[in-house]
């Protein structure tokens, strides 16, 4: 975009060799770290905490070096598809949090589309989601539904037809909610599409009476999960005989790894369409409708109908990713669609700096490690720590002691709750600000030093 | 020098990174209209902005009547007897003409007090009185700019500063505009520190004037001198 | 390094408003183990206990089991309470043998899967709803109004209640779920009009208890009754006076009439400072046969188990005798025989919990075990 | 030449209070004209419904053989009439350059599948429209800023960029509403002489607002003045400066003077 | 100053009649105004309501036999009145909180719930304290409410203004999204906080007020119309005296006072206010008390009317009362009054007639509601009292 600024560091050469080196050690040592370490040891699940963090991290650290870009996607393109199988096969947990990680971001970037490049504030986004996975889900689930009954039930096979229906039908809905409602103003539109957002689950939720077609609070059972070219049986063969694991059920590591790879794909996808929408006379016009509805239209920018392509993108995206999700859980209930979800989607896009699809993404790592792992390990840390009695030294403080009230997994959503806090405080435009963002708030929050002025620039003379 | 009521010394203000005001100094004596003139963006307002403390000055000090003000909140300011009437005229526009003149005496206790400004003011504008129930907001821009000073005058500030009160006023409502403003300070006393494009007529009304440009002061002199001056004429005054 | 450490995994709410339950089961387990891992340690094997916590999310239970089958010293699963976790999760058990027993999850599904992994101490809903229509149908009652919380076991055993009391001829005048849980003014109107004989509310005291006394307030005047969830002294607490005589169907031994039962209250009671709730007998026992499955399952393999062989040992236990009743497991993991009693709450205070009169003792076998009954 | 905007009868009310009345206004094509009157005659909101930013409660609005009563905004630049803002309204985080491309949406013909799968008609039609944004941005003299954030920039460099941003869309007739607003007079100076370059180099009618006396008999052909939403005059320069009811509710005496007088 | 008397043209306004003069006096603006304007809004809603309940019964019957919908509406209508219009001032005034923030920040306090949740555990605690010291029987109850409320509204006032300090300050002029997640994790916090709380020092989180013990809130005035006696519990009508008493209240301070002159003007230009000599973050302060006062005062009616509360209370009734802040009209005082209400009333009559028709029953009660609340937004984009401001350009 014309808009970017070019560092002028004295030597770019020399940086970028710097930096790429830096990355390529901090790869390195992260790789290592996951590997190289007694999973059995004592302090294990602090030192994995840093290390995964550490190693989830990488793909961001790469995408922002100053190199050309083939080096760098070939760089990644080996991490996300060689490192990551490999380290995720080793240890299957690794492969999980990946896979979260793919999904969360997706999401994320979805709804990015709708709040952070066209400004509405969608607070039901996981309903598209919902109407992916059900999708999936109703077609597929051994549970006793009409489809089942009536014998309408498709073949794992059509999971990538389904996700391409996927894509039809959530942009749809997104339309067939967008039409009446897009013409409210902003906190308007937020108790809609919250609304929206519940109606959809507590469909759901009991679709089941008089026809079952969802199994209502029961959820579906059974998915169907695509199944898994042979080749991949092979690799994960491969890779297990090298790497000399002891695995219990090999197949069960590959459907995995599929899972992981369809994951990447669909996100790199995903990264590729916000960016070219983006940087297009749409996000453009996006970017218009955001920061001056009355000046956009009045220079042509057709609202409504730019509006409707902004929902119907992002639920597009929220319904492909809805589709993966039901096949991998394998079990879609209401319960995994609430307000609460749609929330933490929006706190990812905002905390990881919203409008910007790096940041988004980084926002998405970050709270899913928060919530999947750091959290998680820190509490078994604990826990472990209390199996052996462990003495703190120096205050001679036996952890046993420590009452069972105190255990850190019984306050994830206290902490949760502080880290959302303290990050807003500490950093309002996002880890990882878009440039144009950063410009905005900057200009904002120097002048509200002394006292606030309003957010548009001085208005001249009115009435 | 004891009839100095305003003395700005260096003052240096910031947007971000933008430099606005480059050591800007200025004295008001009492009773003084002075005003100041420059381009678009010379960093008139924000002198006007800095003193009443919308914004936090990096450097330099503002003095209203030998007390330091310098960082104080716009709040504090106004208790001291200071007045800003910001550009853009700044109606709350969901409140009635008659409670935008009642936050204009917002540090005035005595009813009676206020009842009287009250009759001032109408007295000024008359066009208010009529309108004393409507929504500020649903004023025409004139009738906002006879609000804004209105509301001001309700305090009985000793030192008015005015941001260009004329903008966007029909050439009918300027003058008008501009005889009160002579009026206020004739009449009241007030001290006024007046911002304007039409350097002309603020240059006729006014004892001293201050030319301003890029937050810098290039110009500081009696206004019938800067009337008159060769560079002042052809830059400010438009003529070729 | 540790190879002689095992370790058992629980899986349960930790945080939430679920974890009332949650921390009880994992109480409960941590104190079987203490308890009772002895035999295993005298082969030289260490026990340890890893809790996990799945905030009754599916995804979060999910990616735990996942984190949970990474690591190779755990051999045994104690989870979950929500089945809408359970079903998951043990697909990713399942995936890698490891064993999962769960003393809460009554919806059918959990075993009909027939995985050779998932055993579960605990009754069916299916069976658990039924029983509790016959014995209204034996009360005399003729009209029924039947509630759940919407959640997959509230729903899933109200269903089998009014599906079985409709073949009793019983009639349903209403059949509604709420999420609410605090104010069930709107719910309690039309049931006041309608006035039944019996209320059922297929959910957890917590919400009975409010519902109920909410009820009473208004003058609803008559019967009521509930499922296993209903089993917690914190019943008695919420609903006061109103609870006096309120039914409940359970698939845990009365602790007066067990004395395992009344001792593992005690103890429960002396380690934790309160009492347990429901499901933590359940979870004292699915520990306990988790035990007796890795300590034949390290006799049998001379040394530490492969979880293959610890899933087997743990179907192959047989007629144990725990808290709940005595167990062994059919082919698709529910225990054969499941013992079903129906209690009356007699008091509102609720250190007269384990004092409720027990007015019926139903035995009924796993719909496995009776198919292969017919056939015989 | 004939009239390129017919305004007939047009009314307007907000509540109880009526903005515009019965106004009827001609615009020749390829003419400057202005529209003057006292504060809250009702100017803005006649271009607003113009614009289609308000919709009319009755009257007719005829522009270039169409009406455009009922259009929506955007029907109405696409018609070829666009406008500025009294208040300025730039996107203010975007780039100068960036808000002049904005301008131009109505011209381009870009789906969802042409900026995805990046067809070569989006690329040709890219580089078209960044060419075009920077011989506009030079035409009104900021060329140089056009990389900078919008909000940035100095008041005056604001006006230009409404300015640019209002021809990207190829209007046959521009609306622009106190664009010398809170300039000195040696800027205004400059501002007409740009409004004269839109009309005589890109042959754009142009409509303006303006309460600068000096402007609007410096550069108009024709002027029209409302006055509580009527029209109470029509002319040319001279014929409403010497209007009697004009100087009484608008001009005063002295204006008229001094402007006499320069 | 020959000028001034061009400009003075119009009419001047005609001398004020009787009438007007009722209009401007104290008595019928903050009094008689406010109060009729609810209970005729109260009557609309339900009279309409019922109307339509009466005749849904008659054009669909109950597809169960056993039931006759006229009778059962018959039966359940002065019910239905009573837990709407109850639960409705519950909403109404959660939704006050939600409208005054907005006014004068224009952002959402998602954790505006929690001082809802916050009241009613104070009130538990405070209650429960009256009962360890044996003086819960003695003591008068209106006193002992009143001694309840003034608690719950100090803490959850007091609260909120910390949020404000704490949180929300520090992030002023930073995008609107900015402290809405911020509120976000407030709430996980004081959930998981109160729940930590209770978790440690008594073993439970759920709270039972001690209201059993007291005769009059144990026992439900029976009121026989005709041959149906309705039972109306004491604490719904305690909810419907003090709130209407307080919004009375409320309504002068905004609209009557100084204090609330101050609010309202900081709500559309904090810069302007600050040169007035308001003291802009003072007032946002006290926007934050009086909002969590009334959010502290609707938990603890709420806690007394349900019996027991939980830490997670907050959120069903922190949700629809947005939901009413909104319909009402974002900002607008008197519309989150009716906004509440409505809601409340809707969906007791949806609850009350939904129940017999299996195939939807209540859970489709909060489908229909937001279908209401879509509907009147596409008609009033704007919420029922919401100015339609068509942007002044
Ligand atoms: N809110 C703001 N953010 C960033 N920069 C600003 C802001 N307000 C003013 N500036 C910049 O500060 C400088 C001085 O502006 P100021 O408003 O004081 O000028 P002025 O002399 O009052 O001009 P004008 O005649 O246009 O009112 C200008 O360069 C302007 O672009
Ligand atoms: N959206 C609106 N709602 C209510 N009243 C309005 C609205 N827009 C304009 N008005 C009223 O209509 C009248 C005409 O306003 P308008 O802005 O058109 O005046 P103007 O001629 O442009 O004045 P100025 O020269 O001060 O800009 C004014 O009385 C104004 O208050
Ligand atoms: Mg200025
Ligand atoms: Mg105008």
């Amino acid at each position: 975009m014309a808009s970017t600024t070019i560092t002028n560091a004295p030597n770019p050469n020399r940086r970028a060799l710097l930096a790429t080196g830096f990355a390529l050690a901090y790869v390195v040592v992260a790789v290592l770290a996951l590997i190289l370490v007694d999973r059995n040891s004592l302090w294990y699940p602090l030192y994995n905490v840093f290390a995964y963090s550490m190693y989830v991290l990488s793909p961001i650290l790469i995408i922002s070096l100053p190199i050309p870009n083939p080096i760098k996607f070939g760089g990644l393109a080996i991490l996300l598809l060689i490192v990551t199988p490999m380290l995720g096969i080793y240890n299957n947990s690794y492969m999980e949090i990946a896979v979260q990680i793919c999904i969360f971001a997706g999401l994320a970037l979805g709804l990015n589309i709708v709040v952070g490049f066209a400004g509405l504030l969608d607070l039901g986004y996981v309903a598209f989601f919902a109407v992916g996975a059900y999708l999936w889900a109703v077609f597929t689930s051994t549970s006793e539904t009409v489809f089942k009954l009536n014998g309408w039930l498709v073949p794992g096979e059509m999971f990538w037809v389904f996700l391409v229906i996927g894509v039809f039908i959530a942009a749809f809905v997104g339309i067939l909610l967008g039409l009446p409602v897009l013409r409210l103003r902003g906190d308007y539109l937020a108790i809609v599409t919250l609304g929206f957002g519940e109606v959809i689950r507590i469909l759901a939720r009991n679709a089941n009476d008089p026809i079952n077609i969802t199994n209502g609070a029961q959820g579906l059972i059974g998915i169907g999960k695509p199944p898994v070219p042979d080749l991949l049986h092979g690799i994960t063969n491969e890779a297990i005989r090298i790497m000399s694991l002891r695995v219990d059920n090999p197949g069960f590591v590959a459907q995995q790894l599929l899972f992981y790879l369809i994951a990447v794909g669909l996100l790199v996808l995903i990264i590729v369409i916000s960016r070219r929408l983006e940087d297009s006379p749409i996000g453009r016009a996006w970017t218009a409708i955001r920061e001056d509805e009355v000046a956009a239209k009045a220079m042509g920018v057709p609202l409504v109908r730019m509006k409707l392509a902004a929902f119907a993108t992002g639920a597009s995206f929220g319904g492909a990713i809805g589709v993966l999700y039901a096949a991998k859980q394998a079990f879609v209930d209401p319960t995994s669609f609430v307000l609460l979800q749609s929330i933490i989607i929006l706190a990812m896009v905002i905390v990881g700096g919203m409008g910007s699809i790096r940041g988004v993404i980084l926002g998405a790592i970050a709270m899913t490690l928060l919530n999947l792992h750091v959290l998680t390990n820190l509490s078994l840390q604990l826990n472990a720590l209390r199996n052996v009695n462990f003495i703190v030294p120096i205050i001679d403080f036996p952890i046993r002691n420590w009452p069972n009230q105190l255990e850190p997994a019984k306050y994830q959503p206290l902490i949760f709750g502080l880290v959302l806090v303290l990050m807003m405080i500490f950093r309002p435009e996002g880890l990882m600000p878009a440039e144009r963002r950063k410009l905005e708030l900057k200009a904002e929050r120097e002048e509200s030093a002394g006292l606030d002025e309003q957010a548009a620039p001085q208005p001249k003379g009115d009435a | 020098m004891s009839d100095i009521v305003l003395h700005v010394e260096n003052l240096h203000s910031y947007y971000g990174h933008i430099h606005a005001l480059k050591g800007i100094s200025v004295d008001v004596k009492k009773g003084e209209i002075v005003t100041l003139i420059g381009t678009n963006g010379a960093g008139k307002s924000t002198t006007l902005r800095t003193i009443s403390g919308v914004l936090r000055p990096k450097r330099g000090t503002v003095t209203l009547k030998g007390q330091n003000i310098t960082g104080m909140r716009p709040h504090e300011v106004a208790a001291l007897g200071v007045s800003h009437v910001p550009e853009g005229r700044r109606i709350f526009p969901q409140l009635t003409v008659m409670e935008n003149l009642d936050m204009g005496a917002w540090n005035v206790s005595d009813k009676k007090l206020i009842e009287t400004r009250k009759e001032e003011v109408f007295t000024l504008f008359p066009r208010l009185r009529e309108r004393i129930n409507q929504l500020g907001g649903t004023l025409s821009g004139g009738e906002q700019q006879m609000l804004a000073i209105g509301r001001a005058l309700m305090t009985r500030p000793e030192v008015l500063l005015l941001d260009e009160p004329s903008m966007g006023l029909a050439p009918v409502l300027v003058e008008l505009i501009f005889d009160i403003i002579q009026k206020i300070n004739k009449e009241q006393g007030t001290t006024i520190l007046l911002v304007e494009q039409n350097a002309l007529m603020a240059l006729e009304i006014a004892t001293r004037g201050y030319v301003l440009q890029t937050g810098e002061i290039v110009m500081n002199n009696d206004a019938k001198v800067l009337l008159k001056d060769e560079r002042v004429r052809k830059a400010y005054l438009g003529e070729e | 390094a540790q190879d002689n450490v095992i370790k058992i995994a629980s899986q349960t709410p930790l945080s939430g408003p679920q974890s009332v339950l949650g921390v009880s089961m994992r109480n409960a387990v941590e104190l079987a183990i203490e308890q009772l891992s002895g035999p295993i340690e005298e082969l030289g094997f260490k026990i340890e206990f890893v809790p996990y916590d799945d905030e009754a999310k599916p995804d979060k239970g999910t990616s735990n089991a996942n984190l949970i089958v990474a690591d190779e010293s755990i051999l045994v699963v104690i989870g979950h309470l929500n089945s809408g976790v359970a079903l998951p999760a043990s697909e990713v058990y399942n995936g890698s043998n490891l064993a999962m027993i769960s003393p809460a999850n009554t919806n059918p599904n959990i075993t009909d899967r027939g995985y050779p992994t998932v055993s579960r101490v605990c009754g069916r809903d299916d069976l658990q709803g039924p029983t509790g229509a016959e014995f209204a149908n034996q009360l005399g009652v003729k009209s029924v109004y039947v509630l759940h919380d919407t959640t997959a076991y509230g729903e899933g055993v109200a269903r089998f209640f009014r599906q079985r009391a409709e073949e009793l001829g019983i009639t349903v005048l209403g059949f509604e779920g709420t999420e609410e849980t605090a104010n069930f003014d709107s719910l309690i109107q039309p049931i006041l009009a309608l006035n039944p004989e019996m209320v059922y509310f297929g959910g957890i005291y917590s919400q009975m208890g409010i519902f109920l006394s909410q009820a009473r307030a208004q003058g609803f005047d008559g019967l009521f009754m509930g499922p296993d969830g209903t089993d917690s002294s914190e019943f008695a607490q919420l609903a006061g006076e109103a609870g006096v005589g309120t039914y409940y169907t359970s698939v845990a031994g009365p602790a007066n009439i067990y004395p395992n039962a009344a001792q593992f209250i005690e103890d429960y009671k002396e380690k934790f400072g309160e009492p347990p709730q429901p499901f933590a007998a359940q979870a004292y026992d699915a520990t306990a046969i988790a035990l007796l499955g890795l300590q034949s399952a390290i006799e049998e393999a001379g040394g530490k188990p492969t979880r293959e062989q610890v899933a087997k040992a743990i179907r192959a236990v047989t007629d144990y005798e725990g808290l709940t009743g005595t167990i062994t497991f059919d082919a698709n993991g529910d225990p054969e025989i499941g013992l079903y009693y129906v209690l009356q709450v007699v008091s509102a205070d609720p250190a007269e919990w384990s004092n409720n009169e027990l007015l019926a003792t139903l035995e009924i076998p796993s719909p496995l075990t009776a198919a292969a009954a017919k056939e015989e | 030449m004939g009239a390129i905007l017919t305004v007939t009868n047009l009314v307007k009310s907000f509540g109880g209070i009526a903005a515009v009345r019965d106004v009827s206004v001609n615009v020749e094509e390829g003419s400057i004209s202005s529209i003057i009157g006292p504060n809250g005659a009702g100017k803005t909101t006649l271009f607003n419904l113009l614009t289609g930013i308000y919709k009319p409660d009755s009257g007719s609005i005829m522009f270039n053989g169409q009406s455009l009563v009922g259009k929506r905004p955007d029907q109405v630049n696409k018609a070829g009439m666009s406008r500025t803002f009294q208040n300025i309204r730039l996107f203010p985080s975007m780039t100068v350059i960036e808000n002049v491309m904005v301008g131009m949406h109505s011209r381009l013909k870009i789906s969802l599948f042409d900026a995805i799968v990046r067809t070569k008609k989006f690329y040709e039609q890219e580089a078209h429209v960044v060419e075009k944004a920077h011989r506009l941005l030079k035409f009104v003299g900021i060329d140089e800023h056009a990389n900078e954030i919008s909000r940035n920039l100095p008041y005056g460099d604001q006006r230009r960029i409404e300015v640019a941003r209002a021809l990207a869309s190829d209007p046959k007739l521009v609306l622009l509403d106190e664009p010398t607003a809170g300039m000195n007079p040696q800027e205004s100076t400059e501002a007409m002489n740009l409004f004269r370059k839109i009309r005589d180099e890109l042959g754009v009618t142009v409509v303006l607002i303006e309460h600068d006396m000096r402007v609007v008999m410096g550069i108009s052909e024709y002027i029209a003045v409302l006055d509580y939403g009527q029209k109470i005059s029509e002319g040319t320069p001279n014929d409403v400066r010497n209007d009697p009811r004009v100087i009484e509710a608008y001009l005063g005496r002295r204006t008229t003077s001094t402007e006499a007088a320069q | 100053m020959s000028t001034t008397a061009t400009v003075q043209d119009r009419p001047v306004a005609p001398k004020a009649n009787t009438l007007e003069l009722v209009q401007q006096s104290w008595i019928y603006r903050f009094l008689l105004f406010p109060i009729g304007q609810m209970l005729i809004f109260i009557a609309g809603a339900t009279i309409l309501l019922t109307v339509i309940a009466y005749a849904i019964a008659i054009a669909f019957p109950a597809p169960n036999p056993n039931i006759d919908l006229v009778t059962q509406i018959n039966r359940q209508l002065p019910g239905m009145i009573i837990s709407g219009v109850s639960i409705g001032f519950v909403y109404s005034m959660i939704a006050l909180g939600y409208t005054l923030v907005y006014g004068v920040l224009q952002f959402i306090n998602f954790a505006h719930s929690e001082l809802f949740m916050v009241g009613s555990a104070t009130g538990f605690v405070v209650m429960k304290a009256l009962e360890d010291n044996g003086v819960l029987k003695e003591w008068n109850p209106i006193l002992m409410i009143l001694f309840m409320l003034v608690c719950a509204m100090t803490v959850s006032g007091i609260l909120a203004m910390l949020m404000e300090r704490i949180a929300y300050r520090p992030l002023r002029g930073a995008p609107r999204l900015v402290p809405l997640i911020t509120a976000i994790g407030i709430s996980f916090f004081l959930i998981d906080f109160v729940r930590a709380g209770f978790a440690i020092t008594r073993n439970e989180f759920n709270l039972t007020y001690p209201v059993r013990s007291l005769e009059m809130f144990a026992t439900p005035v029976r009121v026989a119309i005709g041959e149906t006696t309705v039972n109306v519990r004491t604490t719904s009508i305690m909810i419907i005296i003090s709130a209407v008493i307080m919004l009375v209240i409320l309504n002068y301070i905004v609209n009557g006072t100084k204090l609330g002159r101050g609010i309202r003007a900081v709500a559309q230009d904090q810069t302007m206010s600050g040169l007035l000599g308001v003291n802009v973050n003072l007032m946002i302060s006290l926007t934050f008390l009086i909002g969590g006062a009334f959010g502290g005062a609707a938990g603890m009616l709420f806690g007394m009317n349900v019996g027991t509360i939980t830490p997670y209370v907050g959120f069903l009734p922190g949700l629809k009362a947005f939901t009413a802040a909104v319909l009402g009209g974002i900002g607008n005082i008197t519309g989150a009054l009716l906004g509440g209400l409505t809601i409340g009333i809707v969906e007791a009559f949806l609850n009350g007639v939904l129940v017999y028709y299996p195939a939807l029953g209540q859970r489709y009660t909060d489908i229909l509601t937001f279908s209401v609340l879509i509907l009147i937004l596409i008609f009033r984009p704007t919420g029922i009292l919401g100015k339609r401001v068509d942007e002044k350009v």
